[in-house]
């Protein structure tokens, strides 16, 4: 899937969910300087009751807000990601990475199919998530048993395979670094590694 | 700082406008030097030299010598005044040979990468032995390193066999230090440090840093004049002292330079690391790192040197008679209950036989090596890039296309996924073909973080909790759905496997499906919150995983009843009675409904006063904020000053403010009167008496007296000197890095690189000679504000790519000139592991350094490169890290991409 | 101190407001010059200056052709004069755009019913049809019709003089530094349309000796004019041209311009025309391409000049 | 030109105090806005490299509300001893007391909020860009998506529900402080303090741009800068477009008029002529 995005398709990428929202609906008058009524643009935050997050960028661990909406189909869709004013971290405010978060999840770019490349093939093809999940789970029994390790020359239970190497995990949640390695050493996978060493 | 953390940075801007002094020492004046009230160039890979230098500065100042605080603090709070054995030579012994005594070859498994190997059986206290885990799970013990510690005790008594493990712990105790607090003594721990640092003067801070006299002596003699009684100071680092062949030195360097000025353990003095993942603290504590286990316990090994055969021999191995390391039988009991379950009996030692054990150094560097050499079929690359982050990308790449599968879980469609496909340097260069990489490459697309619930936690150990506000589209799974659904459909494969290597997986927990229970805990939640986030009952994507579940089994629970949580880590018990993956993290989940990660109820007012914030989320251990917070307080248990006021000893409390509840003696059931009360959770037991003396024979925090706050350390003392921990020499020590410009190093002309440190010499590997003429310039990579790590969070998104779009080249004006290149001019850089393109930044923020190679000056140019980018997303760019090459600290094999060398020329 | 017009943004008035220009000097003249020579003019002065309004209509709705153009959001340049929420009148006296749109609406009614009358032609009263009216109000009504000629007169000059108060009621180098633009463009903008009367007079016959030496004499003055003005303009730009801040290529391109305007726009013309006794036909004729030339670079130069300043990022100093 | 919308209450004038001196350039005010306002990146970061230090945006646009600047001032010597600075500011419209492109904007596109600030009404502009070329600070151009000119509206549609805007709420080190103005816990007495507090501290070229009426009227945007202005790239004077008018106008009627005298003359048919009934001087 070769990145297709245009020059249009930037311009269009702000402009996700613009309605409008850039003072469109106000109106005014031509003749005199003073202040005048506007038709306000309604915030498009206003009486939205925000989900509490956590910046998915550096460890300081900026409280964020994330404001939703009901989208077409009925389901939850992000409209504004800000600082949490009451997180005593940041006090509402962030950096550049933490003030673009809605962009990491409102971005063209994202993949949202399963891909897969067969041995020896230039490109990639959609894959089912199921067949996929098949396929990791056959492929990671067969290399595990096939080098499993189960004492050493000293007679020592060792019970490991070095044939399969697990990296990751600073940028994914704790929970999820917590089945990660309990999974791989369940299967004897001792080969964990992550950001911390790098 | 504010390059990498701006948000933390706030702190530091509130801190100058009330008056405080900010020094920024960095090769480059950053955003960070911009902001900082004094600034001091460096060499890159001399901050020993520097830290040093100002350690000497203080020992010998009259503020130091004459300020009662210091001595007072350094003599009861750190290990000054304990006696090391006399067989110990330190650096300056023999003409400053710049070697440790106990050098010996390393004759281990060469993957290892040793150069060579010490022996610390001559840096034990006197009389006494520090058993080998220092608490620091660090490759050296782990790993492949025998690190025997102590005079060879044979008359062992026979280790008795638990549980209960009250016995075992009674067997390790060993006599007690022997102490000179009058720190006179030759041998005491004081006078080597004095001795180590002697020549570290100021003259030989500006002849191996290039950072001018008068500038070193401004930093040092501010730091001084802000450490006291009633003022702390307070270092921050990053990866520019991690990432050296002896990066940990580094860092231990500055903690006995706070330990010597008395910040350690105080509000607004310690040493912050400035961690660059949302949680990479969370993944070192519940680690996806090879070299421990849950808890920051040494991962079972089976590597020479090390007796891990059977539960009894690991307790043995690694546990401490004193200090709360004694209870490591109850953490690593319930740990193995929680791996499997039921399974885990008293009669099969829980399961240890079932649990994997390391053979040697399984860390990034090794593993690709072995990659390379095609001894590696399978891998998971979940959230991770190392086709641009991984030092000597071109290695690593190619190494990737040794794999039969490779699993790659991100949001965007990253360097490591297509390192097979056209576009990529190796494919371009005609150097990797895509019909011959035989890999089956798989991409599992990523929810988001505002996609899911999960926590994360960061660099001040603060879990968090982020509640999921939308669904992710298409096929984007969480991380947990993926994880939950392989090891779900292994198990079912494994169901009825008879054969004896499958009883682990067999056994392994793996109950986190979504069921009645989990809208139990859901409502419990909903209950105490009110929160119609937490309690919604929206369903989760088909096959996810229940989270609280699994926070459940970090948090622990009573074996028999699930319902029942720990409320923190004094419940676990060492009989299998309790089950507690991480004892640690003990503590987030008391109860059902009481998600503490989730708490958002902190006084914003307290942090702008400086205050710690306890109703927000959950720093582990037991929700404190400022570990070792006893030493905020006198010996006595007073305050060091009204203005530094935190930890404190209030002797007529009867009745606990916080919950309540009257202090009564567990043993007696008596009331106490008298407990440690402040704006933190005390760090300390929290009736013991400052004037406590430990009785004959005691184990745990019983064997520590009441003057001591490092309640992790054996002897209860911060270390200026570490008898074991670092396999690479008790005292920090100034060695050059591995390639660096300059033949002699100043301080210890025969030994030019640290003795100990890994190294892989191969022709896909090679590093630049000592002062090699063909890579004159000192090269270092760093991050900038706008783009995040290897790009993959930034590189995708417009907003942030416009803002950095380009890789270049940051090159001083002295140099650009030398070289006739002009600003945007594209130069090529070169290092023996390859060279890339870039466009040249020229500019003043970067600054020749004149230093000494040998007796003759030289004037060294420093180069740098942000290495965020890579050939895909919107930003695109040469990968830096094809530059960096494999080389590692002995202690936890880190690589050294902070100071290297390169050549630079006009492309 | 660094001029502070060179800290701003030129608008992006490119080629479609050099046109404008062009075009709305020669409509403005032209009605005027008409209308001149029905009022103080004789009977065989009609020929032209029936031409003079039959080239102002179109030429001043051409040059409202290339403003909508230009517009970014093209279908509401109605909002020129209608506010759009109220839909009220909208007149802003302080700004040229707003009250240049409504003198340019003005004028273009004027021109409009002049042209209609024009239709016809001034001889033969037409007996009835649609055009009788016009005819009767251009032509017809004694003291009305020289009213209305006079009322034209002065939306034409305010046509082909608006747009030079509106460059300098900006902050843009060149523009926002001089008070004479205006007046130039005037000047520049009568002058093409003498030029255009002469040159369309003599194609089509229509131009006597007499006249031709009239409309001729009135180009010198103009041309004259356009000679002081433009010294006194250059004069009130010194701040600029000085600055040291402009590149060289900035002087040398559109300095060469601005010479071919002064020098073939100007002086030539002016050279070719000034003894009227020995004035032929042909000599008429080149002087008339030229200052039509000259007119056109002149408006070409004072627009993208300016245009073509980029914003200063900074100065160095501290 | 009565107009039927009534005018609000006038409330208290809000606007940005930006302190210069403790702005870290880390760009989370440009992100902040874009991400509030949607607004696109024009090239998604496919554009070279500026050079002009770590400011690849470059300037204020329709599409970038707010830019960071940065000034290296280093002196020569290797050791960078004469001087060793590297000055940050964020850039932003000035929503100026009195405001150019209001006095210049045909359609009544650009209105004076109750805020006092500045703020373009994108479906009124039709694109004329007079403002563009009447803002003596260069903030405004055409939005390439939303085809109007466009500029900082001070978050109009966050403070009328009582939230800060989105850069001064992202700025870390509170170097954008929004609020009121005037007042004595009013950004201009704040202002005030930290520049006094900076003198203190020996930074003698610390000063307020815009917190007086000497500038435009006074910019409720307005900046505290340890540099000449036009170091920042602000200029030193800035007028108002409509200085102009007047003589300009003058002066064209005066023109005009001429213009009508030598019309008169020149075109006048000769009276003895037309009696006398001899053709002109024609054969001369």
């Amino acid at each position: 899937m070769t990145l297709s995005v245009s020059r249009r398709d930037f311009l269009r990428l702000g402009g996700g969910i613009t309605a409008g929202t850039a003072l469109a609906g106000l109106a005014g008058t031509g003749a005199d300087l003073g202040p005048v009524t506007v038709r306000a643009q309604e915030s498009r935050i206003k009486d939205v009751k925000p989900f509490r997050s956590v910046c998915p960028y550096c460890a300081v661990g900026c409280g964020l807000l994330v404001y939703t909406e009901k989208g077409a189909d009925g389901k939850n869709k992000i409209i504004d990601i800000e600082g949490d004013y009451e997180s005593p971290i940041n006090r509402g405010t962030l950096c550049p990475k933490g003030a673009a978060t809605f962009q990491l999840h409102v971005n063209p770019n994202r993949v949202t199919k399963v891909l897969h490349r067969k041995p020896g093939a230039t490109e990639w093809e959609v894959m089912g998530l199921e067949d996929a999940m098949n396929r990791v789970v056959q492929l990671t029994k067969e290399t595990r048993d096939r080098t499993f390790v189960e004492k050493n020359e000293a007679g020592i239970p060792v019970n490991n395979s070095l044939s399969i190497f697990s990296l990751g995990g600073a940028t994914m949640d704790n929970e999820w670094n917590h089945i990660q390695q309990k999974l791989m050493r369940g299967l004897g996978v001792v080969a964990i590694e992550n950001q911390a060493r790098i | 700082m504010a390059e990498c953390h701006p948000v933390a940075f706030r702190w530091i801007m509130q801190a100058k406008l009330k008056g405080a002094k900010l020094i920024h020492v960095d090769p480059r004046f950053t955003r960070t030097s911009a902001l900082a009230n004094t600034y001091a160039p460096i060499r890159a890979g001399t901050d020993i030299a520097f830290l040093g230098g100002i350690i000497n500065y203080v020992i010998n100042s009259k503020r130091w010598n004459e300020e009662p605080f210091f001595k007072e603090y350094v003599v009861n709070y750190t290990n000054a005044a304990t006696i090391i054995e006399e067989s110990f030579k330190d650096t300056e012994d023999d003409e400053a040979a710049g070697r440790f005594s106990g050098l010996a070859q390393y004759t281990g498994d060469p993957l290892n990468g040793f150069v060579g190997q010490y022996d610390n059986k001559t840096w034990q206290y006197k009389g006494t032995q520090a058993t080998d885990q220092g608490r620091t799970g660090s490759t050296g013990q782990s790993g492949e390193q025998g690190v025997q510690s102590g005079n060879e005790d044979t008359n062992l008594p026979e280790v008795p066999k638990g549980p209960p493990y009250d016995e075992l712990v009674k067997s390790l105790l060993k006599p007690p230090a022997q102490l000179d607090t009058t720190l006179k003594d030759p041998n005491c721990v004081f006078q080597l440090v004095k001795t180590h640092f002697s020549r570290y003067t100021p003259e030989m801070v500006q002849e191996i840093t290039g950072c001018p006299k008068e500038k070193f002596i401004e930093v040092a003699e501010t730091l001084l004049q802000n450490s006291g009684p009633d003022k702390t100071s307070s270092f921050a680092y990053a990866l520019g002292w991690t990432q050296h062949t002896y990066g940990p030195q580094m860092i231990s360097c500055c903690a006995l330079l706070q330990l010597l000025l008395g910040n350690m353990g105080r509000p607004g003095g310690g040493i912050l690391a400035l961690r660059g993942h949302a949680t990479i603290q969370g993944s070192t504590d519940i680690p996806t790192l090879y070299h421990s286990i849950h808890g920051y316990m040494p991962h079972p090994s089976a590597a020479k040197g090390k007796k891990h055969d059977s539960l009894n021999d690991y307790l043995t191995a690694e546990t401490l008679a004193k200090s709360y390391w004694s209870n490591m039988p109850k953490f690593m009991v319930s740990y193995l209950k929680s791996m499997y379950g039921e399974a885990a009996t008293k009669e099969n030692d829980f399961g240890y036989d079932w649990h994997p054990k390391i053979t040697g150094d399984h860390s990034h560097m090794p593993m690709f090596l072995q990659m390379m050499d095609g001894k590696v079929e399978g891998m998971f690359c979940m959230g991770q890039n190392p086709a641009v982050g991984g030092q000597n990308a071109r290695l690593q790449r190619k190494a990737l296309s040794k794999l039969k599968w490779l699993v790659v879980k991100d949001n965007f469609e990253i360097e490591t996924a297509v390192f097979w496909k056209k576009g990529s340097p190796e494919v371009e260069a005609g150097e990797l073909r895509p019909e011959d990489i035989q890999t089956e490459v798989f991409f599992f697309p990523s929810n988001q973080v505002a996609e899911m619930d999960g926590s994360y936690t960061n660099t001040q150990r603060l879990a968090q909790w982020h509640n999921k506000a939308a669904e992710a589209p298409g096929d984007c799974r969480s991380d947990m759905w993926f994880t939950y659904q392989l090891g779900k459909r292994l198990k079912a494969l494994y169901a009825n496997s008879t054969a004896p290597r499958d009883e682990g997986i067999k056994n392994l927990v793996w109950d986190y499906e979504i069921d009645d229970e989990t809208a139990k805990l859901r409502d419990a939640e909903l209950q105490i919150t009110g929160a119609d986030d937490a309690a919604k009952h929206e369903e989760e994507p088909e096959g996810e995983p229940d989270i609280r579940k699994i926070v459940r089994e970090i948090n622990g629970y009573q074996s028999a009843d699930k319902t029942k949580h720990l409320a923190n880590f004094a419940e676990l018990k060492d009989d299998g009675s309790t089950t507690c993956a991480s004892w640690i993290y003990s503590g987030i989940y008391p109860a059902p409904g009481k998600l503490i990660m989730n708490n958002r109820d902190a006084d914003p007012a307290l942090s702008d006063a400086g205050k710690p914030t306890l109703g927000w989320g959950f720093a582990w251990p037991a929700n404190r904020r400022i570990l070792y917070n006893r030493a905020s307080a006198r010996p006595d248990g007073t305050p060091w000053s009204e203005q530094k006021k935190l930890v404190y000893f209030d002797p007529n409390l009867t009745v606990d403010p916080v919950t309540k509840l009257p202090y009564t003696d567990l043993k007696t059931g008596e009331p106490i009167k008298g407990a440690w009360v402040g704006d933190d959770v005390p760090d300390f037991v929290k009736n013991k008496k400052p004037d406590y003396q430990p009785p004959e024979g005691a184990t745990g925090l019983d064997a520590h007296p009441g003057t001591a706050p490092f309640i992790m350390k054996f002897d209860g003392k911060g270390w200026l000197f570490a008898p074991t921990g670092l396999v690479d020499g008790p005292l920090p020590t100034h060695y050059e890095p591995v390639e660096t410009p300059i033949k002699q190093n100043r301080l210890y002309p025969q030994q030019l690189h640290s003795p100990v440190y890994k190294r892989w010499e191969r022709d896909d590997n090679q590093y630049a000679a000592p002062g090699d003429p063909q890579y004159p310039h000192v090269m270092t990579t760093y991050r900038l504000t706008e783009h995040h790590l290897s790009g993959v969070m930034s590189r995708w998104l417009p907003w942030l790519a416009e803002l950095q779009p380009e890789l270049f080249v940051e090159i001083g004006e002295e140099l650009a000139n030398d070289l006739g290149i002009g600003n945007t001019d594209m130069v090529r850089v070169s290092t023996p592991r390859g060279s890339i393109e870039a466009k040249a930044l020229v500019t003043r923020r970067i600054r020749p350094l004149t230093i000494k190679d040998g007796d003759t000056d030289k004037t060294v140019h420093h180069v740098g490169m942000p290495w965020h980018w890579g050939w895909q997303g919107l930003a695109r760019g040469s990968v830096v890290n094809d530059l960096s090459s494999l080389v590692g600290d002995p202690n936890v094999a880190i690589h050294e991409a902070k100071a290297f060398v390169c050549n630079v020329e006009k492309a | 101190m660094t001029p502070s017009e060179f800290f701003t943004v030129a608008p992006h008035w490119t080629w479609w407001i050099v046109f404008y220009f062009f075009v709305g000097g020669i409509a403005g003249g032209a009605f005027l010059i008409a209308a001149l020579l029905d009022l103080v003019g004789g009977p065989e002065d009609r020929q032209v200056s029936r031409m003079g309004y039959l080239i102002a209509f179109p030429a001043i709705s051409l040059g409202l052709i290339f403003l909508v153009l230009d517009l970014n959001q093209p279908l509401r340049f109605w909002h020129m004069m209608l506010e759009n929420h109220t839909f009220m009148p909208s007149f802003k006296w302080y700004s040229p755009i707003s009250f240049g749109s409504w003198i340019i609406a003005g004028f273009q009614a004027f021109a409009g019913i002049a042209f209609l009358a024009a239709l016809v032609g001034p001889g033969d009263k037409p007996r009835s049809g649609p055009l009788r009216p016009f005819h009767k109000i251009v032509y017809g009504m004694g003291f009305l019709s020289k009213l209305f000629l006079i009322l034209g007169s002065i939306f034409a000059l305010g046509t082909a003089g608006y747009t030079g108060i509106l460059l300098t009621v900006t902050n843009r180098p060149v523009w926002a530094n001089t008070n004479l633009m205006g007046w130039l463009f005037l000047f520049s903008g009568v002058s093409t349309a003498v030029a255009t009367l002469i040159l369309l007079g003599i194609r089509r016959k229509a131009i006597g000796e007499d006249l031709l030496h009239r409309l001729a004499r009135f180009d010198d003055w103009l041309l004259i004019g356009e000679l002081l003005l433009i010294v006194a303009f250059l004069a009130s730009i010194w701040e600029i041209l000085s600055s040291g801040v402009l590149p060289a290529t900035w002087y040398t391109g559109w300095g060469l311009v601005f010479a071919f305007v002064v020098i073939a726009g100007v002086l030539a013309p002016l050279i070719l025309t000034i003894r009227s006794r020995s004035l032929t036909r042909s000599s008429a004729t080149l002087a008339a391409v030229l200052v039509l030339l000259g007119g056109f670079a002149l408006r070409l130069v004072a627009v993208m000049s300016s245009e073509t300043i980029h914003q200063l990022e900074r100065v160095a100093g501290g | 030109m009565a107009t039927m919308t009534q005018t609000p209450a006038r409330r208290e004038p809000h606007g940005f105090f930006t302190d210069t001196t403790v702005c870290i350039g880390c760009k989370a005010c440009e992100v902040a806005c874009k991400q509030w306002n949607q607004l696109a990146s024009e090239t998604g970061g496919q554009q070279p490299l500026s050079g002009d230090s770590y400011d690849n945006t470059q300037r204020l646009d329709g599409m970038n509300w707010r830019h960071v600047k940065f000034i290296e001032q280093f002196s020569a010597d290797p050791q960078r001893t004469q001087q060793s600075r590297w000055l940050m500011m964020s850039d932003v419209c000035k929503h100026c007391v009195r405001a150019g492109c209001i006095e210049v904007c045909p359609t009544g596109a650009i209105i004076r909020t109750e805020f006092d600030t500045v703020v373009i009404q994108a479906d009124t502009c039709n694109g004329c860009r007079a403002c563009i070329s009447a803002c003596p600070f260069g903030v405004i151009d055409i939005n390439e998506n939303a085809k109007v000119a466009q500029k900082c509206t001070l978050c109009y549609d966050r403070t009328t529900i009582g939230e800060q805007p989105a850069c001064s709420k992202a700025c870390p080190t509170a170097s954008i402080q929004y609020g009121p103005l005037n007042g004595p816990n009013g950004l201009k007495a704040k202002a005030q303090e930290r520049v006094q507090q900076l003198k203190e501290q020996g930074v003698d070229q610390a000063q307020l741009y815009g917190a007086d009426d000497k500038i435009v009227g006074g910019l409720n945007s307005f900046y505290l800068l340890v540099d000449r202005p036009q170091v920042y790239g602000l200029p030193e004077n800035p007028q108002l477009p409509s200085r102009n008018l007047g003589p300009s106008s003058a002066l064209t009627t005066v023109g005009a008029a001429v213009m009508g005298l030598l019309g008169l003359v020149s075109l006048r048919k000769k009276r003895m002529d037309h009696f006398a009934g001899q053709p002109a001087d024609r054969e001369r």
